[in-house]
């Protein structure tokens, strides 16, 4: 069985997801049990595929039994052997804290948000997991395409917003299709490896370069990176709570991750990093998005989009670390997804927790809150001081790899940018613990725009049901447990996953 | 336009063309029927007569009956059928004729120079004595077909609105199209 | 001399197309499109099958042709029942 | 030395591409109205199917379907008498995606009509600064 | 490949995308992307892509038509651009 | 930021346009595209798999992973559909119309009032109702049945000829889309409801990755339906064969039920009572 | 039986042209409808004759069911192309068009 692990991580999703459908229409209880037996079957799965490349190496695994170049192969290695175990733990992280927000979000289509939710995670496995460039593409497909549906299913702007993302996430992934297309026009194939093995007959050529920047530039507009992330911040906003604690820590991080594929796999090292210019300009790109994306966050009065803004500038870190071209930038690159993915995870989900309870994300109406909800305000301090960098928590290792990449590559102004963003962020977090914990409550009926709920008047302690704090606290934990173990993902697995060829 | 709404006695005249016989015998009947049309489509379709492929034609004309048997065959008189086919097929070559006619009429309309003269386009009304809806169905679009006309509207009571191309293209209407078709279906 | 006369034949056929496709870009109404459009479909049913007789692969045309015939008149049919349900022309010209 | 007449035919396929490529991406950037932008979106997906179709082409090859039944298999088939059809399998693929995808944003245009009675994005969003200030 | 119908189809082919974005009503629009799809298909008919000729014939004739008329039934017809 | 994106689309084309010279010309024969992998699909399909049909071999076989997603991509659509745009059936519908039989009258009953289903006496109508049409409703009556047909022959003779299961099931589709056309919504629902479509798709998708699934816990990979000779007891090219038979039909389902699923919630906004 | 494919396709084309020229030069879109709808079907009716004989010119089991295949689509249009022509005619006069009369004044001026 454990040669088909890797098969299993993307079927029995989808299985789960189709299974789901079926019974739905009959029976709205058996959804959520079905849902959380396959993301855990998944993370198994994925653990132990991880455990197997850790003692072997890569593992390979031939679709329907044909060799690579003529049928589609799925290829582990350290790097998405650690990721799948990561996106497929904190999907399942959500999926069992979304029961009671999202019975209440979604109501009768409660069976349709998981078959989505489902097949969103098998998307995302999915482009872990493939080493076939158009596979690569399809599953891309499937996981934005579910993407759409559920952000749309949000208030106010969340249709619109949702709307763009469709012709923003189409242009970048039909770019990255035409990319792919210039590669097959060139070397005639469509596997990873296959294609690396090729180029280097054929460079330089001006196909393969243009075939780079299609690539690149599609991805790019998937990650939202900072002059092609407009249609990120209003999707993460208006999303319901549940879907933007799966979105947002789960899609930017998985597109990085394709970038690191497509550069390091198929465009190899040598030519992404030494052949053609593109280090710098990309770096500074990195910066920009770095320095505009706190600025962006700052101007914010939504907890949600303050949030959402905040992500487009951890793109940039994560670029930024990895066209730095130095060991040390890009293990802070890996570990930084890593990390970004637990620690938005955790401030998204008692976003979540907040919403649920008070329905209103303004920065303004949170006064009190620590008295009100202490649990989720807490996990949310976790998540806050990763997001800005204190040492016991998981963002502070990250980003100490990533300045001292910086640093030995020389790039004083990544670290400039590194450093600055982390002040933003504290001023930004301080405020809000600030209007959390010191501000009074406000006097009642003199809010302005305040939504009257029952809660926002009344002083007691109210905090968020047991089953969406149990995973809350499990994702918190999580951020300071890989702040703790830091070192040792990087020594037993980053360092096999970066290529020897990065000094 | 008037032919929206049926008088109450037009939908009693309707009504009472029920079907007469009992509905499961009825659709068991037109289940045969439509497999067997579907099965001789199939045969031409296919071109394929080895034991998997006929089988597949078995399967598919099946499901397509069952699916859509009512839809094909839903009248009464499944009795007078051969009678009708045999009358439709000797209708076809008049119906042809009547259609290069139309073609060369219209082709002639379409290359003279000063065709805005020849073209007096009007709307007419009349009301057919055919009563099935196959035969108003075959006859609108014989109408359609043929020289100069074509049919705008059909009310399922046989009010025919024709758009005409001239005048005399609309003289002969029904005429003697419409005793064919009545002959054909056998009223 | 057989390819050749099919070669300019559906030349020919793709250039009266180009006279539908006048219709159908600049039409006045909506209608006059749906008229152009309705013709353009009929005569791509016959120019798939004189492609397919160039590459000498009929039976392998045929079917594409055949489906076009079944389902060219659903979107004509699609586009009536709207005026049907909404009365009305939308005016173009502002 | 390739005449110019010979460099045409060798690349205006190509050519067609890029043009439906920037029609669509006109649309799409320039278009205010979201049914436009979901049509030009189509558009430019069905360039980016052109290209691969046009990079499987080849010349005095037949279409992708092995001329003899599976019995007369003994003759052997050779490459060249053939179009490449990898490319035409990706594209099913691609086709296959471009028309959920269209459903989709059908669906989303639909649900922003319902919401704010116009598609057109300028006049939504002058509805939604409406209901934020007011 | 046949060439000389390929390039008439290709440039029948922009002809239908330019007039399918630039018209103001949208049924029109609609209808005449159904008329760009039956080019495509054409144009890869004569390409020998049979499979995804008839893929566009089934597609763009069938439904994607239907549900561009269902969607402008549903909402509106008017476009300013 | 309008016209920026402009220059930025337009500096993207002329960069296509000059990097276009680079290529291989259109049709080359010796290309690379068409010498490395490509050459093995077509000498080597038929021995494999005993499909004429290169593609629906590449398609179902070679790269059947790929059209395992294609077809969870179509799925995910018409459920997309389904959870942004259905209306739950529970609101109150607002005014309705129905129109007596025998007599022909034909009432509108206001928000609340008690509606005459199942009397047997009433016809619901459309609110914008259109009269029957004898020449569409014949058409169709006519025509349905044999595009079925046709949707059917072409899922089943994808190995010799052109199509497919997602011809066929768009073929298939696109007949039950024009029953509902010429006759109404309600009618169309009474044939195929919302409910079974959405299973039948399910369903379709199901076969495609219960395959898969079959031939793994048989003992091979995923998908490879070699593994599948010992239950259908013939030999492993006939077992690809008819794997790929069975892969399409289940593509075929899933497509046809998606479709009419997606067009029965676009037609009706949602609200699944009247439609186009 | 080559001739008579020809002939057939020859004739079927100028058919075609006729019909187009007819959607060009008629004056409003109900006359229009007479060209699109006969001389289409027409036209489509005889080029499909000259190509299933064309196709007959082997004469074999496959040539027979296709050359019958061509045939069924004829009677496939010749079944919907009156239907779709109708359908549009009959949405133009519910759209409120009316129809186009011989202006015999301003012609004589």
């Amino acid at each position: 069985m454990e040669e088909q692990f890797p098969a299993i991580i993307v079927a029995v999703p989808l299985f789960a997801a189709l299974l789901v459908t079926l019974v739905w229409w009959f029976d709205n209880r058996f959804c959520f049990p079905i849902a959380i037996l396959a993301g855990t079957v998944s993370l198994a799965a994925s653990a132990g595929l991880l455990l197997r490349v850790l003692s072997t190496g890569v593992v390979e695994y031939r679709m329907g039994g044909w060799p690579p170049p003529v049928g589609i192969v799925y290829r582990v290695d350290h790097l998405n052997g650690l990721f799948l175990v990561v996106i497929s733990a904190v999907s399942l992280l959500n999926l069992a804290g979304s029961r009671t927000i999202a019975k209440k979000e979604f109501g009768e289509k409660l069976g349709a948000f998981y078959a989505l939710y489902l097949l969103f995670i098998t998307g995302l496995l999915g482009i872990l997991i493939t080493g076939d460039a158009f596979n690569l593409y399809v599953l891309l497909e499937i996981a934005s395409l579910t993407g759409y549906a559920l952000i749309g299913m949000g208030r106010r702007r969340a249709p619109l917003s949702s709307l763009n993302y469709v012709f923003m996430g189409t242009i970048g992934a039909s770019l990255y299709l035409l990319g792919v297309g210039y590669l097959y026009l060139i070397t005639g194939t469509l596997n990873m490896a296959d294609i690396a093995r090729i180029l280097p007959a054929i460079l330089p050529s001006n196909v393969v370069l243009l075939a780079f920047i299609l690539c690149l530039s599609g991805l790019f507009v998937k990650m939202a990176l900072f002059p092609l992330h407009a249609w990120l911040p209003n999707a993460y906003t208006y999303a319901p709570s549940t879907v933007s604690s799966l979105v947002a820590p789960l899609t930017t991080k998985v597109m990085i991750y394709v970038m690191f594929r497509v550069t390091l796999s198929i465009f190899t090292v040598d030519f992404a990093f030494n052949s053609i210019a593109v280090r710098l300009p990309l770096l500074w790109l990195a910066i920009v998005a770095i320095v505009m994306g706190s600025l962006l966050a700052l101007a914010q009065k939504r907890l949600k989009k303050m949030l959402a803004f905040i992500i487009v500038a951890e793109v940039g870190y994560m670029v930024g670390g990895f066209w730095l071209g130095n060991r040390a930038g890009m293990n802070g690159a890996v570990l930084h997804i890593i990390n970004d993915a637990a620690m938005t995870l955790c401030v998204f989900m008692a976003a979540g927790a907040i919403v649920y309870k008070t329905e209103d994300d303004r920065l303004s109406s949170l006064q009190g809150m620590f008295r009100k909800m202490p649990v989720s305000m807490t996990a949310m301090v976790v998540g806050g001081l990763s997001l800005i960098g204190v040492p016991p928590t998981c963002g502070f290792f990250s980003k100490w790899y990533l300045i001292s990449g910086g640093i030995a590559a020389g790039q004083f102004a990544f670290v400039a940018a590194l450093i600055f963003s982390s002040l933003v962020n504290t001023v930004l977090f301080f405020r809000f613990f600030e209007i959390g914990y010191f501000e009074p409550f406000p006097p009642e009926k003199t809010r302005h725009h305040g939504h009257t709920g029952y809660l926002a008047q009344s002083k007691e302690m109210a905090e968020a049901p047991l089953d969406v704090l149990v995973p809350l606290i499990t994702a918190a934990v999580l951020v300071i447990l890989l702040g703790l173990f830091s070192g040792e993902i990087v020594t037993r697995v980053i360092q096999f996953a970066i290529p020897a060829v990065i000094g | 336009m008037s032919v929206d709404n049926l008088s109450p006695s037009d939908v009693a005249a309707l009504r009472a063309k029920r079907p007469a016989l009992p509905s499961r015998t009825k659709k068991s009947i037109s289940f045969v029927l439509t497999f067997l049309i579907c099965f001789a489509t199939w045969i031409v379709l296919s071109g394929r007569f080895d034991l998997f492929h006929i089988g597949l034609g078995v399967i598919a004309c099946s499901i397509v009956s069952s699916l859509s048997g009512t839809i094909l065959i839903s009248r009464r008189g499944f009795e007078q059928m051969p009678r009708q086919w045999l009358q439709f097929i000797l209708y076809i070559p008049w119906l042809l004729y009547q259609i290069l006619l139309a073609n060369l009429q219209v082709t002639y309309l379409v290359f003279h120079p000063r065709m805005l003269e020849l073209i007096d386009p009007r709307i007419i009304r009349f009301k057919s004595r055919l009563k099935k809806p196959m035969s108003l169905f075959i006859f609108a679009n014989s109408i359609t077909l043929t020289p100069g006309t074509i049919t705008v509207y059909v009310s399922i009571t046989g009010e025919y609105t024709v758009h005409v191309i001239n005048e005399q293209a609309g003289n002969s209407l029904p005429g003697e199209m419409q005793e064919r078709v009545a002959r054909l279906m056998g009223e | 001399m057989m390819d050749s006369f099919f070669l300019y034949a559906g030349i020919y056929l793709c250039l009266i197309m180009l006279l539908s496709l006048y219709r159908a870009v600049f039409g006045p109404t909506v209608l006059d499109r749906m008229i152009g459009v309705n013709a353009i479909g009929s005569k791509t049913t016959a120019l798939l099958i004189l492609i397919g007789i160039i590459y000498q692969r009929v039976d392998m045309f045929v079917d594409i042709a055949l489906a076009y015939a079944c389902l060219n008149f659903i979107a004509v049919l699609a586009a009536s029942r709207y005026f049907q349900k909404i009365k009305g022309l939308y005016d173009e010209s502002h | 030395m390739e005449s110019i007449g010979d460099l045409i035919i060798a690349k205006y396929n190509y050519w067609a591409v890029i043009t439906l490529l920037l029609i669509g991406l006109y649309a799409m950037i320039a278009k205010k109205n979201l049914v436009k932008k979901i049509i030009g979106m189509n558009i430019f997906q069905t360039a980016i199917i052109l290209f691969y179709v046009s990079i499987g082409s080849k010349k005095g090859a037949t279409i992708p379907i092995i001329l003899h039944g599976p019995a007369g298999s003994s003759h052997a088939v050779h490459a060249a008498d053939y179009i490449n059809p990898l490319p035409h399998v990706l594209m099913l693929t691609a086709i296959v995606v471009s028309v959920a995808t269209l459903g989709v944003a059908l669906a989303l245009a639909m649900k922003i009509y319902s919401q704010y009675g116009t598609l057109e994005e300028d006049e939504i969003l002058e509805k939604i600064m409406e209901s934020e200030t007011g | 490949m046949i060439w000389p119908l390929d390039i008439i189809i290709v440039s029948m082919v922009i002809i239908c995308g330019i007039a399918a974005i630039s018209i103001k009503d949208l049924l029109g629009a609609a209808i005449l992307f159904g008329a760009y799809s039956f080019m495509m298909c054409l144009l890869w008919s004569v390409m020998g892509a049979v499979d995804v000729a008839f893929t566009e014939a089934s597609v763009g004739a069938g439904v994607s038509t239907v549900f561009f008329v269902a969607a402008v039934f549903r909402t509106s017809r008017r476009s300013k651009d | 930021m309008r016209t920026l994106g402009l220059i930025a689309a337009f500096c993207l084309g002329g960069l296509l346009f000059f990097i276009s010279f680079d290529f291989p010309s259109w049709g080359d024969a010796l290309s690379p595209a068409s010498r490395h992998v490509s050459p093995y699909y077509i000498e080597h399909s038929l021995e494999d798999t005993s499909v004429p049909n290169i593609v629906t071999a590449v398609l179902a076989d070679y790269r059947g992973f790929d059209t395992l997603f294609e077809t969870a991509v179509i799925f995910s659509a018409g459920l997309a559909c389904f959870f942004l745009v259905r209306v739950s059936e529970r609101q109150v519908p607002a005014a309705r119309f129905y129109r007596h039989l025998a007599t022909g009258i034909t009432f509108r009953i206001e928000k609340g009032g008690r509606l005459p289903e199942g009397t047997g006496e009433f016809e619901r109508i459309d609110s914008l109702w259109v009269p029957y049409d004898v020449i569409i409703g014949m058409t169709c009556r006519l025509v349905v049945p044999f595009i079925q047909l046709f949707a059917l022959y072409v899922i089943a003779h994808g190995h010799h000829s052109p199509g497919g299961g997602f011809q066929g099931g768009v073929i298939f589709g696109a007949a039950i889309i024009l029953f509902a056309i010429s006759t109404n919504l309600r009618r169309t629902l009474k044939r195929m409801s919302e409910r079974s479509s959405a299973l039948l798709s399910s369903l379709g998708v199901l076969i495609y990755a219960g395959t898969g699934l079959l031939c793994l816990f048989m003992g091979a990979g995923f998908l490879n339906y070699r593994a599948l000779a010992a239950i259908l007891g013939v030999d492993q090219v006939a077992a690809r064969s008819d794997g790929i038979l069975i892969v399409e039909s289940g593509v075929g389902i899933a497509v046809a039920a998606v479709m009419v699923w997606i067009y029965y919630n676009l037609s009706s906004a949602g609200k699944q009572d009247e439609g186009l | 039986m080559t001739v008579s494919a020809v002939i057939f396709i020859v004739l079927g084309l100028f058919f075609f042209t006729g019909g187009s020229i007819g959607i060009l030069r008629f004056p409003d879109f109900y006359s229009r409808l007479h060209p699109a709808g006969k001389l289409d079907s027409m036209g489509l009716l005889m080029t499909m004759a000259g190509m299933a004989l064309y196709t007959l010119r082997d004469f074999s089991l496959p040539a027979i069911i296709t050359a019958l295949k061509i045939m069924l689509i004829v009677v496939l249009v010749f079944i919907t192309s009156p239907t779709a022509t109708h359908a549009i005619l009959d949405a133009g006069v519910r759209a409120g068009l009316g129809p186009w009369t011989a202006p015999e004044k301003k012609v004589k001026e």
